[in-house]
């Protein structure tokens, strides 16, 4: 790790110790999601029929969501393989498919939320919902966030091209992707499959 | 209006004067001087950390002293519990922001200055990871810190205490918005608090000079590795929590209410998985300040240097084990309770073992009774009986008894001061003429030194006995039949004594300014790490010549050897660029927070809105670093020589 | 030898500060008057004896080698600046506090299961309901279905099995004489034991804070012989006033209350608070609506 | 994490992905299909839901490609042991709720 001190490896000496920092950020957001799981798991029996999760839940809904998100942490390594094989188009492409499915979860989400509230269940309801909306819709904003800033990348790939920094952006980008996939797999487990069961 | 500013208070009042004049004040000496430029250029925009350090300890000690004031009015009270001098409300205001501001505002930022000031000189590197980062950090921590400090005078000051338990904190009890700046004051910072932490556990890990292994490595860079982690593997929890509780109070929402099926107790678990190992993030630095002055003071090694690095990592990893402690009296289980009353008690272990090798360290060395050597060896026994009272707390059923008492008002002063505070102290004097080129006054100093020893054991060993009378923490009033009014009589003057301390530290560092003795030679103290091997104030690249450290005590060995650490030729030095978005980005999110406290919705998304434009510009930048070519480099170095 | 000056003061007060609360009544956590607290006193002096005799010999240590260590000119004791570890050492203080921590923890631990069970079991039980509000307290005996404010009396050498519960935030039910405290907690139902040796009036006050009001929350527990007890119990059936539903939704608003007893209350009062803060979700049973609640075994 | 050979082929993609697919629809039909008594099937779904983590972590994340000395790894494994402990610790303390009544 003590690399001599020379300008270009100083360079990419810095990206590196970026990826690394961004890495130790994930271990935070780790943290924060496994508080709001924790809260989730206190308060998910503290709510009454109609208001449960076996009633609200729709299995075809979470699981579309599920395979949507678990494509695009798979479009998003094909472009990082694009980016490693130093060809822009293909790297841009993947990137734009990975946005677009990023896309099609939040509309998703945003319909089963919409439903919801229709049928009364608000966040304002009980204790479960409450802790059920907090938890999703952290996770929402994380992707929204996500595809914000993947599009940022997108544009600056088409202006700077394939180089040390949008290369450790693209890295970055996708190690949270790939993070937020893992999150869901949770959610999808702990809050949808163990609220249908 | 009326509900905006707060009225109806002579003392209010007289603080809102004290606030206009001030920033009259301040405005006219910028605009005459023509300083408004400088100001911007060399300051708000900088990214250098020692600049970035010298703000935050300037923070810090405001924030002493209007903790401090807060103490004093608390005190006075107390003092004469017949009196109306503060009435129920005011007092409630108070010792929430006191508990609040001298944890988050005060301690939090001075530990962060002591990270800046030293880290980067210590291991021998030319600035921070991150220091674009570092910055926004900075200004994070400032305007979370002023949004917290306005609503003394805007809106009214939380009062439910310095966690907020719900269903107080709600808005079923605190209609207010007193509460709204208390979430987002801390959210703001302490965003920029995690930020640090995970800046410098970067600094730490990938940014050492070469030859400097891990197990190489200066104890107070071990502290704030230790300290670090713990920063960024609590302060999530904080910020979830904050984050659940606005949920609750914005949305409507039933997460802690008493309604709807809300767990108020989920709250109190969650805050303390901050809250706990939060005293140690503080402690833990004060440590590592603690194992350099001693070992340079005593003019020898430090003594089981391997103890030490593992004792703090333990301390760090197990005080995530131990929250229970601070709500044994919920009841939660015989099985719980013993099991969390046994991990606090094992950190009395390697805590003990950290005292003993300080003593060690002092032991056949040659004591040297400069002012951080002072403060250093006041410490000892004030934690020494912080802790043990901090052991005989974590007796779960004994602390059926102390708890909520001013038996643990008692306790956690003593480890806050005696170590929090003293130890930041040892490290303000340690490494003050690094940055400044200046000595703090001697005589002075001792007067402080005095003044804060003698006003802190007054002050605090009467309130073990108010303890062990059964009087709780959090009253603003009391009875004459229980006999603690003599008690608190004691304890207040010990507070004015403290007091006095302080102002005879302020005073000290402006006749310093004036006439402290310079520092001309880069190492005044005779020092043992690297930081010392450059002149003081460093330039501001640090080493012109990255060093080479391959032992403990890399500066001491080298002048044993005799090397020297001037070069004969430079090369281009690589420094990050000055950037305003980090203030800009800071004020987005004091607009947003401002916003989001009055419901003010519009206001709230714009400075969201802002946040997220300022990041996105900074992704936009890619010419962030510039050179300073060699001959430059050279320049300074010759002028610095020509100094000294 | 400033040093050593303030080291002496500081524990000079110390000491003071012991021995004056030996022999001060004032000190009432001191003076134990029940077997709860009288088991938690023991432990309280046990931890400070532990505690001691670690902190007494380092303090001691630390002034005598900050005067024999100074740097002054003449200083004959040795000096070896390069002498940083000694094994034989470092395994002595790491194992002094675990040896210490281990005695204490394992004291600790049996006392905390010991004080789960009520102090005696040869002698048949007193119940009181408590609920914390803003900002008094209310006493209901579900056996005699009478209730208090800011006061209660129990029967002296009877353990009184104090069932807590707050329909404001969460409060501590404290009195220090007879035992320590537990936090009331909206829509819980928590079990405390204590027990009065000897009759008496205690002190008794909330210990978690609460708001405006909170240092008013000051309570008395008063014990009295068996016979006495039940002779009040009857006094107060015969002569005070009936707590109405409204009754105790007026005594439940803000404020500060004087002490009063009332000769009933609305059947299952209680069990109504702890579910409509909650309690409804936290088990099936009492949703039910059985009226009994077994409380959870924690001291 | 820095040099081009480590960052995976499209193979290890083709087989992590198949590998989520796969860990994700097993649960999904054990749930419909009701074919465990609930405490056992909480437990297969969850072991499942790790097992998915970990073909994250080593075929897309590449962890296992980190350069010495691992600290990418050290923080994951501390992380992990602290999102268990507030998990965990957090059900356990508040699991008296459950016995109240
Ligand atoms: C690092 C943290 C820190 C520090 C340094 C201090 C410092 C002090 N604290 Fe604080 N304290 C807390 C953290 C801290 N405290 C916390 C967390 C709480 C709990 C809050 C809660 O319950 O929510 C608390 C609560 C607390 C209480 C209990 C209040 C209550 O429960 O009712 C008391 C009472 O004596 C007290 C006293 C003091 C005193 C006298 C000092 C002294 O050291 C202060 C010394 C004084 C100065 C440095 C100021 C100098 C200024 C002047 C001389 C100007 C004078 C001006 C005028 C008189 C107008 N503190
Ligand atoms: C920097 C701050 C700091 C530090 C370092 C500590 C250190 C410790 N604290 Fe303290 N604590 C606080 C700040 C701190 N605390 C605060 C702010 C609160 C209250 C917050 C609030 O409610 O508002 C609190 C509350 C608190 C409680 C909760 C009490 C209650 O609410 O009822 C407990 C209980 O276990 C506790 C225990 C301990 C222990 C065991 C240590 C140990 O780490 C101490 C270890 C040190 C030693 C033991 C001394 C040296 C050791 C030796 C010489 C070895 C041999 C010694 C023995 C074997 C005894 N603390
Ligand atoms: Cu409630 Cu049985
Ligand atoms: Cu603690």
């Amino acid at each position: 790790m003590q690399q001599s001190i020379t300008p270009q490896h100083e360079h990419e000496h810095h990206e590196s110790m970026k990826v690394f920092g961004f890495w130790i950020f994930l271990m935070t957001d780790c943290i924060l999601f496994a508080c709001l799981f924790a809260t989730f798991a206190v308060l998910r029996t503290h709510t009454d029929s109609p208001f449960t999760g076996n009633e609200l839940f729709e299995i075809p809904g979470f699981t579309a969501e599920t395979f949507i998100l678990l494509t695009s942490s798979f479009t998003s390594g094909l472009a990082t393989l694009a980016m490693n094989k130093g060809k822009v188009k293909p790297l841009i492409g993947w990137l734009a498919v990975t946005v677009l499915l990023g896309a099609a979860f939040i509309g998703l989400e945003i319909n089963e939320f919409m439903k919801m509230v229709s049928e009364g269940a608000t966040i304002s309801t009980n204790a479960f919902l409450s802790s059920f909306y907090t938890l999703v819709s952290t996770h929402g904003l994380h992707v929204s966030v996500g595809i914000v800033w993947m599009i940022a990348i997108m544009i600056q790939l088409k202006k700077h091209g394939i180089q040390s920094v949008t290369k450790r952006k693209v890295q970055v980008m996708s190690l949270y992707w790939h993070f937020l996939d893992v999150v869901w797999i949770f959610l999808f487990t702990v809050v949808y499959l163990m609220g249908v069961m | 209006m009326k509900d905006f500013f707060v009225t109806g208070d002579p003392l209010i009042y007289g603080a809102d004067a004290a606030i206009v004049v001030t920033v009259v004040a301040i405005v006219f000496v910028l605009t005459y001087f023509k300083k408004w430029r400088w100001l911007w250029r060399e300051w708000i925009t900088t990214v250098d950390h020692k600049k970035i350090g010298i703000m935050y300890i300037i923070c810090s000690l405001l924030m002493l002293f209007r903790g401090g004031v807060d103490a004093i009015l608390m005190r006075l009270q107390l003092a004469m519990p017949d009196t109306k001098f503060l009435e129920s409300q005011h007092y409630n205001e108070i010792f929430t922001t006191h508990g609040t501001i001298m944890i988050l505002f005060m301690a939090m930022p001075f530990m962060f200055a002591l990270f800046n000031w030293v880290i980067p000189l210590q291991i021998g590197a030319r600035d921070v990871a991150f220091p674009y980062l570092n910055a926004l950090s900075f200004w994070l921590f400032f305007f979370g810190a002023l949004l917290f400090n306005i609503s003394f005078v805007i809106g009214g000051s939380p009062d439910a205490g310095w966690l907020a338990y719900p269903p107080l904190s709600e808005l079923s009890h605190s209609p207010g918005v007193g509460e709204n700046f208390y979430i987002w004051g801390i959210q703001i910072s302490g965003i920029g608090s995690l930020a640090s932490g995970i800046n410098f556990l970067v600094t730490i890990l990938k940014m050492r000079a070469p030859g400097m292994k891990l197990m190489k490595m200066p104890l107070f860079s071990w502290s704030v590795l230790a300290s670090c982690i713990t920063i960024i593997f609590t302060f999530p929890v904080l910020t979830v929590t904050l984050a659940l509780l606005f949920v609750d109070r914005f949305f409507g929402a039933h997460i802690f209410t008493m309604d709807g099926g809300g767990n108020p107790m989920m709250y109190v678990n969650l805050i303390w998985m901050w809250g706990h190992p939060e005293v140690y993030i503080v402690v833990l630095p004060a440590f590592g300040i603690y194992s350099e002055v001693v070992s340079t003071f005593s003019k020898k090694k430090i003594f089981g240097y391997t103890s030490m690095v593992f004792s703090m990592m333990i301390i760090s990893v197990l005080s995530y084990f131990t929250w229970v402690h601070h709500f044994f009296t919920m009841g939660a289980g015989a099985d719980v309770n013993a099991f969390f009353a046994i991990t606090t008690m094992a950190i009395g272990i390697p805590t003990g073992v950290k005292v003993f090798n300080w003593l060690f360290t002092m032991f056949r060395g040659r004591i040297r009774m400069t002012q951080p050597m002072l403060w250093t060896l006041a410490f000892v026994p004030c934690f020494l009986v912080g802790g043990a009272t901090g052991v005989m707390l974590a007796v779960a059923p004994a602390d059926y008894q102390y708890h909520n008492s001013y038996f643990l008002i008692a306790h956690f002063h003593q480890t806050l001061i005696g170590g929090v505070v003293f130890g930041y102290l040892a490290g303000l004097y340690y490494w003050w003429p690094k940055i400044f080129g200046f000595k703090l006054n001697d005589r002075l100093g001792k007067w402080a030194f005095w003044l804060w020893n003698i006003g802190f054991y007054v002050c605090f060993m009467p309130q073990y006995a108010l303890g062990f009378m059964g009087m709780t923490r959090r009253v603003y009033t009391y009875g004459w039949d229980m006999g603690w009014a003599p008690y608190n009589l004691v304890s207040t003057v010990g507070a004015f004594l403290m007091g006095i301390g302080f102002v005879v530290q302020g005073w000290q560092i402006i006749y310093s300014i004036k006439r402290g003795e310079r520092d001309l030679t880069g190492d005044p103290w005779n020092g043992r790490t690297l930081e010392w091997s450059i002149p003081s104030p460093p330039p501001v690249y640090n080493f012109a010549k990255i060093p080479e450290a391959s032992e403990q005590d890399a500066w001491w060995e080298m002048k044993k050897k005799g090397i020297k650490p001037t070069a004969t030729s430079y090369e281009a030095i690589h420094m990050p660029k000055n950037s305003g978005i980090p203030f800009l980005m800071s004020v987005c999110w004091f607009i947003a927070g401002f916003g989001l406290t009055f419901h003010w919705i519009w206001i709230g998304l714009a400075g969201l809105a802002g946040v997220g434009i300022c990041l996105l510009a900074r992704s936009f930048q890619y010419k962030t670093e510039y050179y300073i070519p060699a001959k430059e480099v050279s320049r300074i170095e010759a002028m610095y020589r020509r100094g000294a | 030898m400033k040093k050593l000056a303030m080291a002496k003061t500081s524990l000079l007060l110390l000491l003071s500060a012991c021995l004056l609360a030996g022999c001060d009544k004032r000190f009432i956590l001191l003076h134990p008057k029940g077997p709860v607290a009288q088991k938690e006193y023991d432990l309280i002096v046990l931890s400070a004896i532990l505690c001691a005799i670690v902190v007494i010999p380092v303090l001691a240590l630390l002034v005598f080698i900050v005067i024999r260590y100074r740097d002054k000119p003449g200083n004959k004791a040795t000096y070896r600046p390069e002498w940083n570890e000694s094994k034989w050492l470092e395994v002595f203080w790491w194992g002094i506090p675990i040896v210490i921590i281990g005695v204490l923890g394992f004291y600790t631990a049996k006392t905390t299961f010991a004080l789960v069970k009520p102090p005696v079991t040869n002698v048949k039980p007193v119940t009181i309901q408590v609920t914390s509000l803003d900002w008094k307290w209310l006493f209901q005996y579900p056996d005699q279905k009478i209730a208090t404010v800011n006061y209660a009396e129990i029967p002296a050498g009877v353990p009184v099995q104090f069932v807590l519960t707050s329909d404001a935030p969460m409060n501590s039910f404290w009195v220090p004489q007879l035992g320590g405290q537990e936090y009331t907690m909206p829509g819980m139902a928590m079990r405390l034991w204590l027990q009065a040796d000897k009759p008496g009036t205690y002190y008794g006050s909330g210990a978690n804070f609460t708001g405006k009001g909170f240092a008013h929350m000051k309570f008395k527990v008063v014990a009295k012989p068996q016979s006495e007890f039940l002779a009040w119990t009857k006094q107060v059936k015969k002569t005070a006033p009936a707590l109405t539903k409204e009754g105790y939704e007026k005594l439940a608003r803000q404020g500060l209350a004087e002490k009063t007893a009332f000769s009933s209350y609305p059947a299952g009062l209680f069990e109504e608070i702890v579910d409509k803060n909650g309690g409804k979700y936290m088990s099936h049973e009492m949703k039910h609506g059985h009226g009994h609640m077994h409380q959870h075994d924690e001291n | 994490m820095e040099s081009e050979k480590h960052h995976g082929s499209l193979k290890a993609y083709v087989t992590g992905f198949i590998a989520s697919i796969v860990l994700t629809i097993i649960p999904l039909l054990l749930v419909v299909n009701h074919t465990f008594k609930k405490g056992t099937l909480t437990v297969a779904i969850l072991g499942m839901a790790i097992c998915q983590l970990f073909v994250q972590l080593f075929f897309f994340m590449h962890l296992k490609d980190e350069k010495k000395p691992r600290y990418n790894a050290m923080a994951l494994v501390l992380g992990i042991i602290f999102v268990f402990t507030i998990v965990a610790g957090s059900i356990w303390i508040m699991s008296f709720n459950e016995q109240v009544h």
